[in-house]
């Protein structure tokens, strides 16, 4: 069973590869539909001699054909070497930049994901419990009110609540600047409790409330949705009045409800931690969050090919890895399920 | 032991009340086997569930009482309920594939359903196993989960938990719709042996045959109606109401070649039945005051009930 | 432009009297980025304000002003007509790691922006044939050709000497060995923070606070709210005019320096409609300055009517003569042109969103909305991402399109050559090409007497003000906003902000 | 809570009955928009792109929901901005949906080689985060509503092919597909007759459920300027344009676009989840 | 009674869905749904298979008509192998060979008008235009008993209860006027006093099309009541064929005889003799070697389980699978 398991994980983990390239040639195909290029965006509007204007595209490997660029740089990929920045400045290792921002937009999709996935058991179990009443209805939408908030909207009312009418949380960043974090992880929760940093774990904690309730709520709305239907399915099933006949108390009874809707939940986990990615860039962008998402932004005004190649490869990486975890969890969770 | 009297279960849907039971009345005997038999949707099922309390909303006990050995089961707290729940009063369920919880082993569920009622996990697990045997399945089994046993399987300990504490009446709503008649024979065989120990079963079934080959004493449904309640024998020799005539005469046997005559028309919609007798349309023997007045569950012989104008 | 630079030093003098106890650090907001740690390859106006903090050449401007003195040079001589240039280092001299620092270090380094050829590398390339360690303590440059402003140049970071520690042939971006300005950096996150502490080698006066931190932003509004939260002491390069406005109102000083960026208009004089000189003038005439400055900076920059900035010597008000928002005259000029309402002109107007800021689009609209109330021109908006638009411009793709200009170096040619000359305009892709314009910036820059070429640009100014192949809309000027506890704001014409003299009550 | 604010008057005329609450609430706010839109002309009260000196007034009788940073008249540019947002997202829609319904039901219907090339590209795409994808290939484009709306269509089209599809596949194994074929029907007939009208409920409901989800991602756009290009009212962009003043108190200019996306969002959405509330309960 | 249909040695397997790792590893199972079945069927006759869930009943009936695609055997139908068809040759003879499904809920398209439903096979194979379509359906509607046929035309599939459609289903079969019908379960999800009705339905449309039919049911008491012969299946096997009622009244195979008991009835209310079975039907994927009732069997010998017994003839026309026969 457990060399099963491992095995499956193993070939499962394998089928993130077609993602990858998948995406890879797709984000290739389209930054080189258009005009323009990282080199000329660092050059800007400064005079420069075709000479030198040659020398800086051969530098960046512009010069090449493009089924050329496209392999070297799946090549490069291969070696986990994700590439140097072409622009602004050029030459920095792709990797570095993934390094430093990556844990930012982590830290805020896993807190957000926490909340959005309490926040929906919560409401969805308790729409469920209470199905067709007004409490039920309230619920539902939640959900739909939840899930239709524009997060820079939502985000700036937080942050005129909070950071500029209360003045009690910070608007943005990750952490006050004068505190000093040495950072091992990149997550500054953790590395604050890891150094034992308390005025850190303070600060950090206090910065990642507003971005991560904006998008936690925000994404709450389909959990809410979700758990609350399978709640209502699993609670019509004859196990569930089975159990009631049998004299199980009602808390227990809930709760091996929840369980079994939580299984169909656990699937759109990995989904929903996409749409967590893609909110991250809007939550990032209001809240300066200094993640992949503005990142991305950044790096797509100066056609950076070789950075947005390697942050949408680092991103299908990822997200194939939580589906892949996702499905792991599914596997070990449902007895049911054959691997 | 069972007294119900003027049960009425309505579902008060988005579309209508459905009047799924009205004005039950009957009494279970102890060590009786009753049956309910009926067409889909007559609201058996209603009742089975009307008696252990879970009547799924938005369905509700309107009216009537449900005396459970001298204590009214409609008058007690949620609490008092669940402690009366697979101790007193138990339930098996049509299918076996969605009546157990597919994430739990089987024996942690046997086991709960005892523990639940203040028997230590030792002693629970001890009978766990020695349930299990008494149902055929090998004590091993305890760590299956739901889905590696077969339907006939899974019944099984559905009725071994049920039976667990020996409650005084155990309620099957179709425990064998799903299931193979051989497979079928033998739960009904092992519903059998627990009457025999003292059980009073409360059996609910659509299969004519079925019911009359095991019941002791059986209520004919109709439309959320008892039309005919009696022995099983009396009624099979001695149906008065023209359902019940018409639904002998429709079943096949096995063992004789009998014509099967076919009953007219369609089951009535219980949202807006018809007025009068429910049966009326479909009756050949209807009369004026079958269209508007509906009859009364009378005691036409010893034990013997029919609502019909047409019985004198 | 020097009198309100040096009204601004005095006060910068003002508060340096009134000492009291100073905090050690002072957080500085931007929402610039530092791009490049590398003065071989670095080339934006914020990244060189760091380097000049953590650098420092053989000369630099005086704080706040456009004279230049002496710094790691005690003192030069000028030779052959311009062309030799031979400097005098201080003794001493040491990295901010405590490395000496000799005449060799300085070779090397400018040597080593020549070999790398990165971004900047033509303020060396184009102006020196050859330098020279003569020994420890002399410098001796061999120009390519006269040059009068061989000084300017010198206080740009390419000329700057590096720490042995960075790659010698190669771009190395994100080294933090610095140099030997006042300060060093101890910790360089990207897109996060870069933290200076003072150099205990630098050969001048200490620096007034020990740590400066600069926090990156990615817009304004964050950056206001984090100076607002207290998270910065300044807010720096660049808030939007309306947050000034607002901060000023709730009691934060706000410090207005003048700038010497410009914005301006170009016209591709080779493509329809805008090769006609007529077109051209007719909407030069549109344009409302007054009502750009007011209605789109709030009032934060300064008309501006030629690429010379004002302050600037020979700076000439060439295009008063079109007036500001003169329907009549455009009016006039389009009907010459061919145009009427009932026939207008249609033309393509080009921006580019982020790259000047949030405050683009509105100029562009306001633009469209100046040359439609003639009545006779139908404005279609277009925009493109920095990449993109570069790359239209240089092609000569775009009809009318919006650029903005810093400068390398604080000299009139800076803001004529490179648009004028038809040899160095190619990247604006105007196409603008005149004979006598090219041979009078020639002219300009081989003269050493300032009022001789004082001369040749006002020539070259009025030429521009005829042929209107750029239309110079506005003079940025900068704002610094602090806690009010933060004195000592100091920035130069060059528009770099010199942390040394910052300090935190 | 909100939810009586909405359904109160709805259930003075509609009864008790949430899913039907939910259809009419947001058919009434889908079409106060699609008006909005056709009409702009006549209900905007200014011209949304004039600019005039009366600049940052707060809502009053003459401008209902204040005026910008241009003097620009903020209700007219919600009015009008109407338009880019409807025509974006439908646009967008309809492209994705002209792609994805077709080839999900043949690739779902037939199976095999094809039917795995197709959907391992789907899901990979369908897996990654839509906005950031969008956002690429927006940039590369460049902002005008048409090249948003392919942006869109496009992460949008593994939404309509999964689910058409997904629903195909089990429509196939059904057992009155089966009767077609035992009665001789094609497969063309198959699908076009027996299949495909079945699909119309799921697609009804994805519709909805993804209109409501593509408003967010044109706003997403626009709010990062990816959309139109000025002076063109867009209540993204109008957002994003808003937030830098939106600390200086002027909170009309990012409240009402704001609100309106989410309205507009909503609708659909309360749409979509009653429709999937009928799909669903109807099925048996 | 002429043949009209012979089946000879007909398999139908499965493959199971693995595991991806089984998947992978090139691992691959079968359901032998059925394996190795002969039967004919006359013309007019009723011919009952009958036997437990998963034995194959409904497996072999798809399989005749080619609607899952065998895996051996032949199918003679009318003289012509129906597995050696090419496509469009076996839509056309699709015509004449006709099923009714199990369950009528899920047999007919809920967007289609039940009247539309019966009419559209009439024009796929062109048998009449729109409007000739539309007049036959409504005959047909007629025919079965939905009266007003006008207003019935128009209903969609959930307006009617299961006997109502399970009628439309019967009717849109019986519309091309098949030679053979396969009639799946036809009554087992229709309400019980809904049953004889369509049970008396069938049997009209077999006197006047003088229609043979495979009647498939697990209830021995309407193959009692409507097969003329029967035959009884295990795994995926016959193990028993005869007349109905001879077969019913007298089973040989302990199999039969297991089934017969254990069926209820109302007449009979105390069990004959007791032949009982041990355990559950075993796995289709990996049956029993042998006999495949052998590891059930009470009576089984070591014979049983080592050699696979043949269907023999024990009396005229009564077959049997068994070694102990
Ligand atoms: N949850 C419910 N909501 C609304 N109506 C219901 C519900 N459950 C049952 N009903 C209706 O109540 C009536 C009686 O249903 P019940 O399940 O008791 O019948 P039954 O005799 O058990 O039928 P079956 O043989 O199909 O199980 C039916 O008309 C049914 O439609
Ligand atoms: N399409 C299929 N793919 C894989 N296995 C199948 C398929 N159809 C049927 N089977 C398997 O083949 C075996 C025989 O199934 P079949 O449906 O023919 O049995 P049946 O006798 O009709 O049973 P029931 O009485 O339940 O209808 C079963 O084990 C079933 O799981
Ligand atoms: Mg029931
Ligand atoms: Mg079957």
């Amino acid at each position: 069973m457990s060399r099963g398991i491992t095995q499956y994980v193993l070939l499962r983990a394998l089928m993130i590869i077609p993602t990858v390239l998948i995406l890879y040639t797709i984000v290739f195909i389209f930054m080189r539909i258009l005009p323009g290029n990282p080199i000329l965006a660092v050059v800007g509007t400064k005079s420069i001699s075709p000479e030198q204007m040659k020398h800086l595209m051969h530098l960046a490997g512009l010069d090449k054909p493009l089924y050329v660029q496209y392999f070297d740089y799946l090549w490069q990929l291969l070696h986990g070497n994700f590439g140097v920045t072409l622009a602004f400045p050029m030459g920095v290792p792709v990797a570095d930049y993934l390094r430093l921002r990556f844990p930012a937009t982590l830290e805020l999709t896993i807190w957000s994901f926490a909340i959005s996935v309490i926040l929906g058991l919560l409401t969805g179990t308790l729409g469920a419990v209470k199905r067709g009443t007004k409490l039920d209805t309230s619920m539902r939408l939640y959900s739909i009110v939840a899930y239709t908030l524009f997060i820079p909207w939502f985000g700036m009312i937080l942050q005129y609540i909070f950071g500029v009418w209360l003045h009690i949380l910070p608007t943005s960043g990750r952490i006050n600047p004068n505190v000093n974090l040495h950072t091992i992880t990149g997550l500054y929760v953790l590395d604050s409790i890891l150094t034992g940093n308390w005025s850190a774990f303070v600060s950090s904690i206090k910065h990642l409330i507003l971005p991560s309730l904006t998008l936690g709520i925000v994404l709450s709305g389909a959990y809410t949705r979700l758990v609350r239907n399978n709640m209502v399915e699993v609670l019509n099933q004859d196990f569930i009045r089975a159990y009631k006949a049998r004299g199980v108390k009602d808390w227990k009874v809930t709760w091996y409800a929840l369980k079994n809707a939580f299984i169909p939940v656990i699937t759109l986990m990995g989904l929903q931690f996409a749409i967590l990615l893609g909110g991250a860039i809007l939550t990032e962008t209001t809240f300066n969050w200094p993640g992949m998402g503005t990142f991305i932004i950044d790096r797509i005004e100066y056609r950076d090919y070789n950075a947005i190649q390697g942050a949408v490869v680092f991103f299908a990486f990822f997200v194939g890895l939580i589906s892949l975890i996702v499905d792991v969890i599914y596997a070990l969770l449902d007895p049911r399920v054959k691997y | 032991m069972l007294e119900v009297e003027n049960l009425t279960v309505h579902y008060f849907t988005s579309v209508g009340i459905v009047r799924a039971v009205e004005d039950v009345s009957f009494s279970v005997g102890r060590r009786e086997w009753f049956t309910f038999v009926g067409e889909s949707g007559s609201g058996k099922s209603t009742v089975a569930q009307a008696l252990i309390g879970l009547v799924p909303p938005p369905g509700k006990v309107v009216g009537g009482k449900i005396v459970l050995n001298g204590r009214n089961l409609l008058e007690m707290s949620e609490k008092e309920l669940r402690s009366i729940r697979g101790k007193e009063i138990s339930m098996v369920f049509q299918d076996p594939m969605t009546s157990l919880d597919p994430l739990r082993k089987i024996g942690d569920q046997m086991v709960e359903a005892m523990t639940e009622h203040g028997i230590d996990e030792e002693e629970a697990r001890e009978k766990a196993v020695r349930l299990l045997e008494s149902v055929n399945i090998p004590a091993d089994r305890m760590d299956y989960y739901p889905h590696q046993l077969s339907g006939g399987q899974r019944q099984r300990i559905s009725i071994a938990i049920a039976t667990a504490l020996e409650p005084c009446l155990l309620i099957a709503d179709e425990p064998t719709t799903a299931l193979d008649v051989i497979v079928q024979e033998a739960i009904m065989e092992l519903l059998n042996e627990l009457k025999e120990k003292g059980t009073s079963i409360t059996f609910v079934t659509h299969d004519v045959s079925l019911a009359f080959e095991r019941s002791d004493r059986i209520a004919v449904m109709y439309a959320g109606r008892i039309v005919e309640m009696g022995d099983a024998d009396e009624l099979v020799r001695n149906a008065m109401h023209p359902y019940l005539k018409a639904l002998l005469e429709s079943v096949p046997d096995v063992c004789s070649d009998k014509e099967v005559k076919a009953i007219p028309g369609n089951p009535p919609d219980l949202r807006n039945p018809p007025k009068g007798c429910r049966f009326h349309p479909r009756c050949p023997f209807a009369t004026d005051i079958c269209r508007t007045q509906e009859p009364e569950l009378r005691e036409v012989e010893n034990n013997h009930f029919v609502a019909c104008h047409g019985v004198v | 432009a020097q009198n309100k630079a040096q009204n601004q030093v005095s006060s910068v003098a003002k508060n340096k009297t009134s000492q009291s106890v100073q905090a050690s650090s002072v957080v500085i907001g931007v929402t610039d980025k530092v791009t490049d740690l590398d003065p071989a390859n670095a080339y934006d106006a914020f990244t060189w304000e760091i380097l000049e903090n953590t650098m420092v050449g053989l000369v630099k401007y005086k704080p706040g002003t456009l004279k230049i003195e002496p710094a790691l040079a005690e003192s030069w001589e000028v030779k052959n007509n311009s062309t030799v240039w031979i400097f005098h280092l201080r003794k001493g001299l040491k990295f901010s790691d405590g490395t000496p620092l000799t005449a060799k270090n300085v070779v090397w380094s400018i040597e080593r922006v020549m070999r790398i050829k990165g971004d900047p590398s033509w303020l060396v390339t184009d102006f020196v044939k050859k330098v020279v360690a003569e020994n420890n303590t002399t410098v001796i440059f061999y120009l390519k050709h006269p040059t009068s402003y061989f000084l300017a140049l010198l206080t740009t970071p390419p000329y700057y000497p590096v720490n042995p520690k960075y790659s010698p042939d190669k771009i190395d971006s994100d080294q933090t060995a610095g140099g030997a300005g006042p300060y060093k950096i101890v910790k360089f996150v990207r897109g996060q923070e870069i933290v200076l502490e003072a150099n205990p080698y630098y050969f001048g006066q200490k620096p007034k606070t020990q740590k400066i931190i600069v926090r990156f932003y990615r817009d304004a509004t964050t950056m206001r709210l984090a100076l607002q939260n207290g998270e910065i002491d300044v807010a720096w390069r660049t808030l939007r005019p309306s947050d000034i406005i607002s901060l000023e109102k709730s009691n934060f000083n706000v410090v207005k320096v003048p700038g010497t960026y410009i914005r301006y208009l170009c016209f591709n004089v080779k493509k329809e409609p805008t090769s006609s000189v007529l077109v051209r003038r007719a909407l030069a005439a549109a344009i409302n300055r007054s009502e750009i400055a007011s209605m789109v900076y709030r009032g934060t920059v300064e008309p501006l009517y030629s690429l010379i900035p004002n302050g600037m010597w020979s700076h000439l008000d060439v295009f008063k003569k079109y007036g500001d928002g003169n329907v009549k005259l455009a009016q006039q000029l389009l009907e010459k042109a061919g145009y009427s309402k009932s026939n207008p002109l249609h033309i393509q107007l080009w921006y580019t969103p982020t790259h000047y800021g949030d405050t683009e689009a509105d100029l562009a609209q306001m633009i469209k909305s100046q040359w439609e109330s003639t009545g006779m021109v139908k404005v279609t908006i277009k925009s493109a991402e920095w990449g993109t638009y570069v790359d239209y411009a240089r092609k000569g793709q775009m009809q009318a399109y919006l650029l903005g200009w810093y400068p390398d170096y604080l000299d009139p040619d800076d803001y004529t050559t490179p648009f004028l000359s038809s040899t160095a305009n190619t990247w604006a892709g105007t196409g603008f090409a005149n004979k006598t314009v090219d041979s009078l910036l020639k002219k300009a820059q081989q003269i050493p007497n300032q009022d001789e070429r004082a001369k040749i640009y006002e020539e070259v100014q009025k030429i521009l003000a005829d042929q209107v192949p750029y239309v110079p809309l506005v003079q940025g000027n900068l704002f610094v906003v602090t806690k009010p506890n933060v004195h000592g704001v100091t920035v130069g014409p060059d528009m770099v902000m010199e942390y040394a003299y910052l300090y935190r009550t | 809570m909100l939810s009586s604010i909405i359904l109160k008057p709805v259930k003075a005329i509609f009864g008790n009955r949430p899913g039907r609450g939910f259809l009419i609430a947001g058919t009434i706010i889908v079409l106060a928009v699609v008006i909005m839109a056709i009409f702009a002309p006549f209900i905007a009260p200014y011209n949304p792109t004039a600019i005039s000196s009366d600049t940052f007034s707060p809502p009053c009788w003459k401008h209902i929901m204040g005026t910008n940073r241009l003097g620009q008249d903020v209700f007219s540019r919600i009015v009008w901005g109407s338009r880019i947002i409807l025509y974006v997202v439908l646009v967008a829609t309809a492209f994705s949906m002209v792609l994805g319904i077709p080839v999900g039901l043949v690739s779902g219907y037939y199976g095999g080689k094809l039917d795995r090339v197709l959907s391992t590209v789907m899901d990979s795409i369908y897996a990654f985060p839509a906005l950031i994808l969008a956002i690429v290939i927006a940039v590369v484009l460049g902002p005008s509503p048409m090249n948003a709306a392919v942006a869109i269509a496009f992460v949008y089209v593994p939404t309509y092919f999964r689910m058409i599809r997904g629903q195909t596949l089990s429509l196939k194994g059904q057992l009155f597909v089966e009767a077609a074929k035992a009665i001789g029907a094609r497969d063309r007939e198959i699908m076009l007759k027996y299949i495909l009208p079945n699909l119309i409920p799921t697609i009804l409901v994805v519709f909805s459920l993804s209109v409501a989800d593509a408003i967010l991602t044109e706003a997403g756009l626009s709010f990062l300027g990816l959309s139109v290009t000025p002076p063109t009212p867009d209540w993204g962009y109008d957002l994003r344009v808003g937030q830098a003043f939106f600390l200086d108190g002027y909170w009309w200019l990012v409240f009402f676009p704001g609100l309106m996306i989410m309205l507009l969002a909503m609708a659909f959405a309360l749409i979509g989840e009653a429709l999937s509330e009928r799909t669903s309960t109807s099925a048996r | 009674m002429p043949e009209m249909l012979e089946v000879r040695n007909l398999k139908t397997y499965f493959p199971v869905r693995v595991g991806i790792l089984d998947s992978l590893r090139g691992k691959k199972y079968f359901v032998k749904a059925v394996d190795g079945i002969s039967f004919s069927i006359d013309r007019g006759e009723i011919f009952g298979l009958i036997g437990e869930s998963g034995c194959g009943k409904t497996t072999a009936g798809r399989s005749v008509l080619r609607l899952v695609e065998p895996t051996g055997g032949e199918v003679i139908f009318d003289g012509v192998d129906v597995l050696k068809l090419g496509k469009e040759e076996l839509r056309r003879i699709r015509r004449r060979m006709q099923i009714i499904f199990q369950d009528p809920y899920a047999s007919l398209s809920p967007r289609m008008k039940i009247g539309e439903a019966i009419a559209h096979p009439l024009i796929i194979h062109g048998i009449a235009d729109r409007r000739e379509a539309r007049e036959i359906a409504l005959r047909m509607l007629k025919r079965v008993g939905l009266t007003p046929e006008e207003e019935y035309y128009d209903r969609y599939p959930n307006q009617l209860s299961g006997g109502q459609r399970q009628r439309v289903a019967i009717a849109r079969a019986m519309a091309l006027k098949p030679d053979f019908v396969v009639a799946d379960e036809a009554v087992s999800m229709i309400d019980v006093s809904m049953r004889a009705s369509i049970l008396e339905l069938l049997e009209e449309f077999r006197r006047d099309y003088r229609l043979s039919m495979l009647f498939i049911t697990h209830d021995i008491a309407v193959a009692r009541l409507i097969a003329d012969r029967t035959a009884v299946m295990y795994l995926g096997k016959i193990v028993e064929l005869g007349k109905t009622r001879r077969l019913i009244d007298n089973p040989i195979h302990p199999y039969t005889k297991a089934l017969v008991n254990a069926a209820p009835s109302i007449t009979r209310r105390e069990r004959r003799e007791k032949v009982k079975l041990r355990g559950e039907v075993p796995n289709a994927v990996n049956p029993p070697k042998g006999c495949r009732l052998s590891n059930r069997c009470p009576f089984a010998t070591d014979i049983c389980r080592t050699k696979e017994p043949e269907l023999r003839e024990v009396e005229s026309g009564h077959f049997v699978a068994c070694h102990l026969a």
